[in-house]
């Protein structure tokens, strides 16, 4: 964890209500599945947002404006600099991929970003995997073309058959692979049931984002688990369900 | 030079800020970001006997001015507790901490007091007789004179450290219950826990807190935080940690005027962790302006 | 189009926003600056049977999150509102107003109510069994479940327009005093008044208040008025007018959905003297978004 | 009373902490002894300031960072829009001067700014006066250079006796004056006590500032008044001291 102070360099409008930001500034080290914490001014709490993409001295935002907080972080003018605390939570784990495995990277909605920043760094190590993204339809599709680009090789399912594949992410054969899953629950909750093994990174109403208060922790197979610190990523055998 | 120190009934604190029960851990995130030997101390996470998971989630909620939680006091049981966390404080925290110690019955408590009593990392134990977030124990005691002097009263013959009482604001009257505290022999009194609040989602109609309400705490608590302390050290006689709302150097100055001998900072922590040490270094600056040289003389000035 | 209407006991409310009591003077410093009549109702200021100046300068502190008050009911009274200023309402405000009642002694609070009763402004009485402001009176008759419900009993006794009893959160529990009311007699119930709090000049050490401590209004007590009027709203059959703290159209949304009929605004309009007007105008907008048709039928929605 | 958006002009400042800002834009109608009430961003009440000055379009006020929210104020850059009720408050009354009686403008500290916006105004309608101003020492002297522009005979006593007189503004004669006079509550009782009559104004902690709280409301000879909506100006008449 780092706290530090960032610039907006941009923000781009992806879908209606999708926004894309960059962020610049000392970010820290940082991992493909690890979260930031942003104060925004006239908000108690801080919003946590998955890393998209980073590099040395920037970081990359794709959020939903759900709420007033996300709202007014969309509106913010290019220059205007926030508080942010970087490098949260463990973050996907490539060592534990087992060998002679298919991997499968599934995303749902704003589930998709973090799978972004993961794809690239899997790529940088010359693994091979799929990726299944699914959304509500084609008006909400958000960073296919970023996935495109990387030149991966990706099936797009929609619930409303708008785009791709009519249905949701788990008409995609997953049965022998292993999963690296971000979405909602019961997204999250309908693919580990059919895959073999995987991670699984979660969401929770936070309060600090470092580990402090206990308002994220939820029960695992290894006792109490904090999302924010022990999280966002976990994996199969550690979840109940 | 400012003279920050104060006493908590013996345990001296080089200056009086001392991080909350609940929004610092057993202090090891935090010491990871700054050294943690400038707080007077800090308090730990609530402890009862057994392990406990908590409420379900959702358990955070935002408000304008704070935040609802409804942990309902998470955590690893009072001997695991003992065995490795406070165990562990001593490789990056020097001073003696606070324990806060939770039950859900008399014997509970006693037997959670020992075990805090017994660990040479706690300079003082804090009875929690004011969470709102479990339905037994816990508040029970701490809205009835009579239930909490016997408690209190046991607990004390039990331990040999100072026992702080910490009192609930969700009282008609919070004096009643000092007093007993004092009588039962308590050494002093956290003042306030949280108060009872709930958010709705309006677009949901649900509650945000799965548990539906939850302790409101941070600065919107401040006034009420104030006037409870005031209204407390014109009742008692034994020191008083004062808490709820604080943020800044002035809340600190602010809350002890009122009557606190020391002040815990909850809330300000959990947004920005570097709270405390703002706080800190902020203050023998604030006194200094102030033309306040020991800042022990202020508790209480307020008139 | 949303309808927003409501009913108060038989008062219908072309919608749910009504101004505070104390907030809103007798509506007329606000009619020279929009037409009052957009509002569902306004509520006047607290009287009393003998004219009172109320407590001593300074009475208003500022709060991060809101202000505390310690007016002390300051008022012409009885009679001589009722003659002037009730009477003067028709020129600028042509809906039933909402007569906050107080007073010192059961005797005296019937009279006054009765004064209210016979007033053709006047289309709901409020008894003000809350103010934390005066010593004797007020307050008291709000706290103990017996004493609360012989004056609602025998104010309800004494006048013909419906009667709602406005309590105090300044109590552990406020199930049993809303449920003497209704017992009682009361039509309806408003909550919350103001919470008691304190603020500390920490240059003077003084109190910024001359009487120490005050009610506490404003954005910071939102939590805590959605907690009770929930818990309230669970436990009579009677409407529930809503208030503290609110500021927005959502907020009165929440209000509503925790369990509230109609809402009060109070410090709002102090600091924004357009805040009821931007409230009214954006409901239905609101309520549009949120898909809400009828805007009555969100009340106790809360689950 | 008319609530409206202003614009900082600029920002001035006089002594260590006293500063003159102006502000434009569309301000009603204003007189001499009325004030304004100001919105700062992040304190809940507005901030009451006294008019030292206005013209059609513009209203000038000097004053102390007290605290957090006037200070915050010093600090606004120009350009920045403030919401303001402005036109609060009665106002100086010159229609009152009784007949054939010398007048005193007595001032002190913070309470002169606005009566330089009444001096301006008498001096416009060709009413005879004098002023005299005290403060603690000659580092905290406002206003003065602004009254000799024009062309009134200013005197000016120092608690320290660092400039002018020594002592305090009652040590000049107005026994026979009608004096105006704006200053702290005991200079204001002092003149008070050996003026013949005239125009004093108060000072309240206020809440609205527009006359519905009762928050400012003092015992006078007519009965309860508010110092916001009723005064800021009451006569020798009107005060119970
Ligand atoms: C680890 C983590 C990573 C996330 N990554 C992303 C992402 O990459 N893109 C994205 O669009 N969203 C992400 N979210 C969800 C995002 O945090 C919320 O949508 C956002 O906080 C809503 O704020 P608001 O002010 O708009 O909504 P409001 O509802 O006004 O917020 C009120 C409070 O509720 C919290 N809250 C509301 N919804 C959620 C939620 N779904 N999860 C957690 N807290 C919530 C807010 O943080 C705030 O404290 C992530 C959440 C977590 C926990
Ligand atoms: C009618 C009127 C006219 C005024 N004209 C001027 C002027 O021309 N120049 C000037 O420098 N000051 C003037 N004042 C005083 C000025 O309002 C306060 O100094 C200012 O509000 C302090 O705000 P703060 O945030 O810096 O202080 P803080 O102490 O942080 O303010 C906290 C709260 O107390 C109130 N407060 C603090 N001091 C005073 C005070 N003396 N009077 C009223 N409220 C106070 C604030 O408004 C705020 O609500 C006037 C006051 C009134 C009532
Ligand atoms: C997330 C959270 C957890 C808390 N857990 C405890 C606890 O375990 N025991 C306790 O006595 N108080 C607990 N509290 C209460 C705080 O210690 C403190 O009394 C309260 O929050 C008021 O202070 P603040 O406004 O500075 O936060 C908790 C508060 C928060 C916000
Ligand atoms: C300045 C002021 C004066 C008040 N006077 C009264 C009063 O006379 N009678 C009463 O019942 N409540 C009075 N109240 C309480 C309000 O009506 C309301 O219950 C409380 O302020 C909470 O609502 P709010 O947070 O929207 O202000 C007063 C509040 C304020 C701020
Ligand atoms: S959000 Fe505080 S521990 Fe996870
Ligand atoms: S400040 Fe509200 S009436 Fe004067």
């Amino acid at each position: 964890m780092k706290k530090t102070l960032l610039t907006i360099k941009s923000t781009l409008k992806l879908t209606d209500d999708v926004f894309k930001t960059i962020l610049e500034g000392d970010v820290g080290t940082l991992k493909a599945g690890q979260f930031i914490d942003i104060k925004i001014e006239g908000f108690t709490l801080r919003r946590p947002i998955s890393i998209c993409d980073f590099d040395k001295n920037s970081i990359t935002i794709v959020y939903k404006t759900i709420g007033e907080g996300t709202l007014a972080l969309s509106n913010l003018p290019n220059g205007q600099r926030l508080d942010v605390l970087t490098g949260l939570g463990n973050g996907f784990d490539s060592t534990k991929i087992p060998a002679n495995t298919k991997i499968s990277l599934v995303g749902g909605g704003l589930g998709v970003p973090p799978l972004y920043c993961l794809a690239k760094h899997l790529k940088g190590q010359n693994i091979n995997f799929d990726v299944i993204l699914g959304f509500n339809s084609d008006k909400e599709i958000i960073l296919l073309n970023d996935f495109n680009a990387l030149g991966i090789n990706t099936v797009v399912t929609t619930a409303d058959g708008s785009y791709g594949m009519k249905g949701f992410v788990t008409a995609v054969d997953n049965k022998d692979k292993y999963v690296f899953a971000c979405g909602p629950m019961p997204m999250l909750k309908a693919v580990y049931k059919v895959s073999n093994g995987g991670q699984f990174s979660f969401e929770a109403r936070m309060a600090c984002g470092f580990g402090v208060c206990q308002g994220c922790t939820i029960q695992t197979t290894q006792g109490f688990l904090r999302v924010c610190a022990d999280g966002p990523v976990f994996t199969k055998e550690q979840i109940i369900w | 030079m400012v003279n920050l120190s104060t006493n908590l009934s013996g345990l001296i604190l080089t200056n009086p800020v001392i991080a909350a029960s609940g929004t610092f851990g057993f202090g090891k995130e935090f010491s990871s970001l700054f050294d943690i030997n400038i707080l007077g101390s800090f308090c730990t996470k609530g402890m009862t006997y057994s392990p406990r998971l908590g409420n379900p989630q959702p358990r955070i909620a935002e408000c304008k001015a704070g935040m609802l939680n409804s942990i309902g006091l998470t955590n690893n049981g009072a001997k695991h507790i003992a065995e490795h966390e406070f165990l562990a404080i001593k490789n990056y925290f020097n001073k003696p901490v606070i324990a806060n110690v939770c039950g859900f019955s008399a014997e509970e408590y006693i037997k959670n007091a020992i075990i805090a009593d017994e660990s040479p990392a706690v300079g003082l134990i804090e009875l929690n007789v004011s969470c709102p977030n479990v339905k037994q124990g816990g508040i029970s005691f701490g809205t009835q004179t009579t239930v909490l002097f016997k408690l209190v009263n046991a607990v004390k013959k039990a331990i040999k450290k100072p026992l702080y009482v910490k009192l609930s604001p969700n009282v008609t009257d919070i004096k009643p219950l000092a007093k007993a505290s004092e009588e039962a022999g308590a050494d002093g009194l956290s003042l306030i826990n949280t108060l009872l609040g709930a958010r709705i989602d309006i677009n949901t109609r649900k509650f945000i807190l799965a548990n539906k309400y939850g302790g409101y705490s941070g600065k919107g608590i401040f006034p009420v935080a104030v006037r409870m302390v005031n209204e407390v050290y014109n009742s008692v006689k034994i020191p008083i940690i004062g808490m709820g709302g604080i943020s800044t150097a002035a809340d600190v100055l602010e809350m002890m005027i009122a009557g606190a001998t020391a002040v815990q900072v909850g809330t300000a922590n959990l947004i920005d962790p570097f709270a405390c040490k703002k706080i800190i270094e902020k203050l023998p600056i604030l006194c200094k302006k102030l033309g306040i040289k020991t800042l022990s003389e202020i508790v209480g000035s307020a008139r």
